[in-house]
């Protein structure tokens, strides 16, 4: 409804829906990096089911020539590997889409195009038909997709690779001569230079590479496992060792192992993989170990839905492991804050020896976007440890110092001993009852989180001071806020945004006045509760006017935001 | 020369006579005896009362979490394999809470030692039935006695095809250093399940029991018949043999199939390299 | 230095300090039972090493002729049985105290009493000779602790009882004749009726019994064990299935199976314990399946001070378990209150279908207070599950209804069938990935809150209206807070109390006009980052005053609090 | 009489030629064999694409979290111990996660039965290893093949006294049908292992290799003997045979251990007894 379309700056979205198994991510993905490969911008959102096969999934590409940074809602081009498909998103139809359906089906009615797939290649490359057909509508040029075709299959054998292109050839031919019932996309401006295709958890994974992770351990766990996946793809050439662990609580002690003998380390798991892992956050904030701990979020409780998404972690996230340490919560919202904070938790859990969390979801862990490659320039990998010449006498693992953090050694890579220990200590590491030890040990490891404070990544405003209406909201619907609050402008309100990114430790004293010089503030995130309009309250005292949640397990979209705030407001 | 001594001596929380005394006396000899530095070992345990030794000598320690030193130990080997690594913890840290890294541990066959102080009981919590506990052992706890089968780890790793297994008794200390030492030497997961006494919460297995129980293995007795080492293992009642009941060379050892551990280096001291991340940047494009 | 003492009303501090196997327990508890026999109110710290032998315990107990609701820091009678405990407490020694030490010690110096030990008895009944000897300088009635005896040791078998009574026997012969130093006690008023002596973890086992607790399972950890050791103890007379798991994990697992299956259910554990339950916690919530979880605080992060006492699990026991669901935290602050508030837990726990929660510490769990017994009169069973009767049609377990509550049937009790999903379910509990059902049943979970919310247990104020000062607390220092309170106000200082044994959920409109009334607000919580303070900032946006804070492991006393309001007032 | 229809049909959400079908037929089955209303039995079940068999039939249900099945199945048992209680999960729930509760469950001996869907994969993941893929197994997670050995559950199960230990086949249905209906049917804890292929996810162990292994026990075969058991079951390699490996009758069920359940009156229909709670309350004066 707040979408505005005209050929020269193209913002649409195309849908690909079928069941699990059908390859419509496999087309989906082709198709991201055509459109990236042709200068255009990509938002994508997939959603499906907890199955491997059947069930209803789609992969929605939005796709404009200007950048975008949030999902569309209204489809613009739907196409269909399932009957089911057609009537599931009907009411999400714009006005003038179309829906490439199978002539075999014999559907009637409005916005249809029937593709003849059966003439166009056996039944398991429909999905590469339907891609030809596709590109075909879309004004995509046929070699580079060919070459992209070949780049994708190519490399398994020649046979799959002769009958893939011959369907997508079939496609796109008989779109030529069937399909100009589509507009096809305005050209995008041809200067962006090289884009990655590149998701979430992708670039998470990336991130912790170029951090210099050489150790990771973990329990399959959608939607957390692709970055795992992606790290094993990249190990041996990275040096790292990855191990799959028993459970979940083996996965964080193994990395603390790893991470007490020098490795820098990381962890990645979902809520009830997490909720396992908290004894051993404990233990890291008590053993003072750095180690990353990744939670991608999805919707609970317990099993929940597992292939959705959902903020509903965070105050667990926050307050997960019995006692009380530093610890440091960063929630991207972009695909390239998942590569930078991803970087910066292992920085920051090595200089505070302490664990750090980036909280994701699956919105943005499966949410593909055209991100300019990173820059390898200058990036150094994380130091772990302390110099063994630094130490002068007896080596003492917890000396109490004025920022908290101690010298760390590594055992076994001099002669020092390093002891570490899980009960209450000593400086040195043994266990020890004196109380007036403990109270300084407590305070010493607390002093930690007001370096981390100080090192504080503040959240993004944008937008007029002193708006009336301030949108604030954390990771992954940063993208939904912005574009929304772009929306409300457009139709007369001043409206700003704030995006966190840290949500853990907060300023108060920065926070709050920006918070205070608004009209109405509201809070958007994805739970039922509103995790971090309560957090806020906590340490500002400033209750937010209103919330717009969802929990539905889809991701919040500019128009989700737009339309609450219109009903409600 | 390493000598025992180079371990130093602490004073404990346990009591006395505890049978935790003398595996501790036993294990710095071995640790000697297989020429050890204390910096080049990490001794890793969970919680318990055993659990308290590796801050009764000289060596680098990671006393973690009740029942999670498997997987501290792995991820620590994992990380250095150049590090003698000893995971040593009680059989309820190791049997019960840590149960599920007990079989991941045997199934990895990582080279590492496990030591377990089995007294049968959980003694830092005053007492309550351990899996090893007999069954009809009656404790505060158990009032009616312990219902449940005990658990025989020597069984179950030799039928996982854990490739050492030991029993020790800390009242045959020639034969427990022999073992313990041997088991250090092993290229491979070692496990020793060691008899000792709780003298305040265990009164069924007194120092008497054991030693009426706990015989050396005969002379002849084959440790690489893997037959007679499961008999040997799941004999109970009368007899507690103690030393290797099975022993088998050459197995694969876990760290050796990594690519990156081959020479051996600390992964700390790997360089991360820029151009291979380059070029992993590059393909997405 | 707060406290007053006079001849008629007696206010002492009694300490038996020692070694752990010297039997310091027992004759703490012998006194206890002997004192409250006599009338005296007592109230019991118990501070002990987490070792079996040796090391340094203390058994205190504060004796008075009038209430006293907390520990007292002054030592009026010390009991040594290891020369360490003579060094170790003499500078908590009141002005008139007196020293029981071994005259093999030969020790020289102010207000020691030497008592030829070696003549008394055997090593091992040196405690009872003691307890002879401290009887007599107290005055208490020979008589009566001779049966008391018989009662403790006469069951076990007849020479032990002859040794000890032997022992008794002699230090108190010994001590009429040499110690006349002690002021005996002033006789206690005789009309108190009979009382038990009893600490929280005995009261919470025998709450949860009195709510007809049926299954409870547990793996041990201090300091939760002595409840689940009480509820063994009375199992099979009251009829229960107790078990010890193998891990926290299966504990609380068990709990939500026996629970389905009809049986009311606890667990009890401390915080690393909790930390392994969290995901447990969380199917609990999705499930809908009642069950009591107690939480017995002791300082962290992991395994941390294992015998000692902190209040630092609150916010993890807040939002412990992945996703958003209904709970309720109960922190009682007496011996009193644990049996109540553990049934209330019960029947909560029943009505909403959710988990609920005990909170508690290791000081209250070993305390033991005077308390009049429990009345069993009027009592009633929880009634688990509802009457098949009342099912019509096809039965379903996640029935949408107007307050989140459904039906819940229990299998195999009828030929209808229950089915219960940790994943996103439709309302006959099968698997679903339909998000408008998911969206409706994550209101039906929530709604659930509205209702405990309904039954809110208020704080409990004590003081004037508009008090210079406000004290807040929760859970287990209210008796601290209240008589540091009554201290304050001797010294002419307006001040009232809020003391808070309902910790969640909180109603704000309830909480912040009595916040706000008060001139300065304080916060008294055992731990080190003001947890409950930030609650009720979260909650009403008041930003406490003031905190007093307590993190070493030792209980907050009376004089602690007026001496950090002093010092920094 | 029940008829295996009476469980009714359900749509599902498994791939087509998926194993589990074959298994959810079989146990269908079996139930009607074993003559058992829906109403009586509880099926537990933890998280995997085996965890969903539960919804497609009419039973109790309690589908609770990944790994823990047995856990509530124990507590269920206990507190009802008239329902027929059956915890079916897959091999990674099983023996993965769950793996301590495994040990504990065969340690205690309920009279309840276990049914692994044993694919030696993590289908509803997509494809990682499981505790039971072979060693070499190739994935996206184990590029370079699986370097731990499998998890032998038979074997152990054996060695740890299991009472009733067997290995079905999906392939094979009248054997399975039997074999399921005689693990309900044991008094004690059966364990029931079945071969089952994933289509999807494992490409190694097919319908074609499962029917080149899985042959019916010879018919001599001497279920009763522990020492062929145990070798029967460290079989490896080409014969994976099916049918009752193991079964001792007459071993001590651990609910009867429990005063309590004496006469198996569930527990929420005790009564509370208030006059014992006022002696218990009156001892502390
Ligand atoms: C998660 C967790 N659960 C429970 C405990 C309490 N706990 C400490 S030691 C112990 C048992 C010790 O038994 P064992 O491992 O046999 O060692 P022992 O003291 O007998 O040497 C338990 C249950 C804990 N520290 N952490
Ligand atoms: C605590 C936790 N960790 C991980 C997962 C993710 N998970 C769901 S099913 C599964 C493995 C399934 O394998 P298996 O038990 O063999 O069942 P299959 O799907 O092969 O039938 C995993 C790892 C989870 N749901 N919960
Ligand atoms: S309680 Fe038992 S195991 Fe612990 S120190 Fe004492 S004797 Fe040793
Ligand atoms: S993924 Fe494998 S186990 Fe799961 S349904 Fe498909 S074939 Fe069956
Ligand atoms: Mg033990
Ligand atoms: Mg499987």
């Amino acid at each position: 409804m707040t979408e505005q379309k005209n050929s020269r700056s193209h913002d649409l979205l195309l849908v690909i829906g079928g069941e699990a198994g059908q390859g419509l991510v496999t087309i989906g993905q082709l198709l991201c990096r055509a459109l990236v490969l042709e200068g255009y911008e990509i938002v994508v959102v997939q959603s499906y089911h907890s199955r491997i096969r059947g069930g209803h999934n789609t992969f929605s590409i939005r796709v404009a020539t200007s950048p975008v940074e949030a999902a569309a809602t209204r489809i613009d081009l739907l196409v269909a590997l399932t009957e089911e498909t057609v009537a599931a998103h009907r009411p999400e139809l714009a006005e003038k889409a179309l829906v490439l359906v199978d002539e075999a089906w014999k559907l009637e009615g409005e916005k249809l195009l029937a593709v003849p797939f059966a003439g166009l290649g056996a039944e398991k490359v429909f999905n590469v038909a339907a891609f030809g057909v596709l590109a075909c509508l879309l004004g995509l040029q046929r070699g580079r997709l060919e070459a992209l075709l070949d780049k994708t299959f190519g490399r398994k054998h020649a046979a799959l690779l002769q009958e893939n292109l011959q369907a997508f050839g079939r496609g796109y031919d008989w779109a030529q001569k069937n399909g100009a019932a589509f507009e096809p996309l305005a050209q995008a401006p041809q200067d962006r230079g090289p884009r990655m295709v590149m998701n979430g958890n992708e670039a998470i994974a990336l991130g912790a590479l170029a951090a210099g992770a050489k150790f990771a351990s973990f329990y399959p766990m959608t939607p957390a496992t692709s970055i795992l996946l992606t790290i094993i793809a990249h190990a041996d050439a990275m040096g790292l060792v990855v191990e799959q662990a028993e459970d979940e609580i083996a996965a964080l002690n193994m990395a603390l192992g790893a991470a007490f003998a020098g490795a820098p380390a990381l962890v990645a798991t979902s809520g009830g993989g997490f909720a396992l892992m908290t004894e051993a956050v404990s233990l890291a904030g008590m053993t003072e170990t750095p180690v990353v701990v990744i939670v991608a979020q999805r919707p609970g409780p317990a099993t929940g839905l597992p292939t959705r998404t959902e903020q509903g972690d965070l105050e667990f996230v926050l307050h997960g492991g019995h006692g009380e340490f530093a610890r440091l919560v960063l929630a991207p919202g972009s695909v390239e804050s998942c590569f930078e904070l991803t970087r910066r938790a292992f920085f920051l859990a090595e200089e505070y020896q302490t664990p750090c969390f980036v909280l994701t979801d699956q919105y943005l862990a499966d949410s593909y976007r055209a991100v300019p490659p990173f820059s390898v320039e200058g990036l150094e990998p994380v130091r772990p440890g302390s110099d063994p010449r630094s130490v002068s006498g007896t080596y003492e693992r917890y000396a109490i110092t004025g920022d908290g953090v101690s010298p760390r050694l590594l055992p076994g890579l001099s002669t020092h001993l390093v002891v570490a220990d899980s009960d209450e200590h000593t400086s040195d590491g043994h266990i020890t009852e004196d109380l007036s030890v403990r109270a300084e040990m407590v305070r010493k490891r607390l002093r930690k989180l007001e370096g981390i404070r100080r090192q504080w990544l503040a959240p993004e405003y944008d937008g007029p001071a002193a708006p009336q209406q301030l949108l604030v909201c954390w990771g992954s619907c940063r993208g939904a806020v912005r574009e929304a609050a772009r929306h409300l402008r457009q139709a007369g309100k001043t409206v700003a945004t704030l995006c966190f990114e840290q949500v853990w430790p907060l300023v108060e004293e920065r926070i709050l006045p920006v918070l205070e010089q608004a009209g109405e503030v509201v809070c958007v995130e994805g739970n039922a509760t509103g995790q971090f309009a309560r957090l806020l309250r906590r340490e500002t005292g400033f209750a937010m006017h209103r919330t717009v949640l969802r929990y539905d397990g889809l991701a919040i979209t500019p128009d989700y935001i737009v339309d609450r705030l219109q009903a409600s407001g | 020369m390493v000598d025992s001594r180079d371990y130093g001596e602490f004073e404990t929380a346990w009591c006395p006579g505890c049978g935790n005394f003398g595996l501790l006396r036993a294990l710095k000899r071995a640790l000697a005896a297989c020429g050890l530095e204390p910096h080049q070992i990490l001794l890793v345990s969970g919680i318990g009362q055993a659990a308290k030794a590796p801050h009764y000598l000289r060596a680098n320690v990671f006393n973690g979490l009740h029942g999670r030193s498997l997987p501290v130990a792995t991820g620590a080997k994992l990380a250095n394999p150049g590090l003698t690594v000893i995971a040593e913890s009680g059989d309820g840290c190791m049997y019960g809470e840590g149960g599920n890294h007990f079989l991941a541990a045997l199934r990895r066959n990582l080279d590492i030692t496990i030591l377990v102080h089995d007294n049968q009981v959980y003694g830092l919590t005053k007492g309550q039935a351990s899996p090893t506990s007999a069954a009809g052992f009656v404790t505060k706890a158990q009032p009616r006695g312990v219902f449940a089968n005990p658990f025989n780890p020597l069984a179950v790793a030799v039928a996982m095809g854990c490739g050492f297994v030991g029993r020790g008794y800390v009242g045959r200390q020639d034969e427990l250093i022999e073992l313990i030492a041997r088991a250090i030497r092993y290229r491979g997961t070692a496990l020793v399940d060691i008899q000792q006494p709780c003298v305040s919460f265990n009164h069924l297995n007194t120092y008497d029991w054991y030693n009426a129980r706990c015989q050396p293995l005969a002379d002849d007795y084959d440790a690489g018949n893997f037959d007679l080492a499961l008999r040997t293992a799941l004999e109970s009642g009368f007899r507690l043999p103690v030393g290797v009941l099975y022993e088998k060379e050459g197995q694969a050892v876990f760290e050796d199939n990594f690519a990156v551990l081959k020479e051996k280096t600390p992964l700390c001291q790997r360089p991360t390299d820029y151009r291979q991340l380059a070029a992993i940047i590059e393909s997405y494009t």
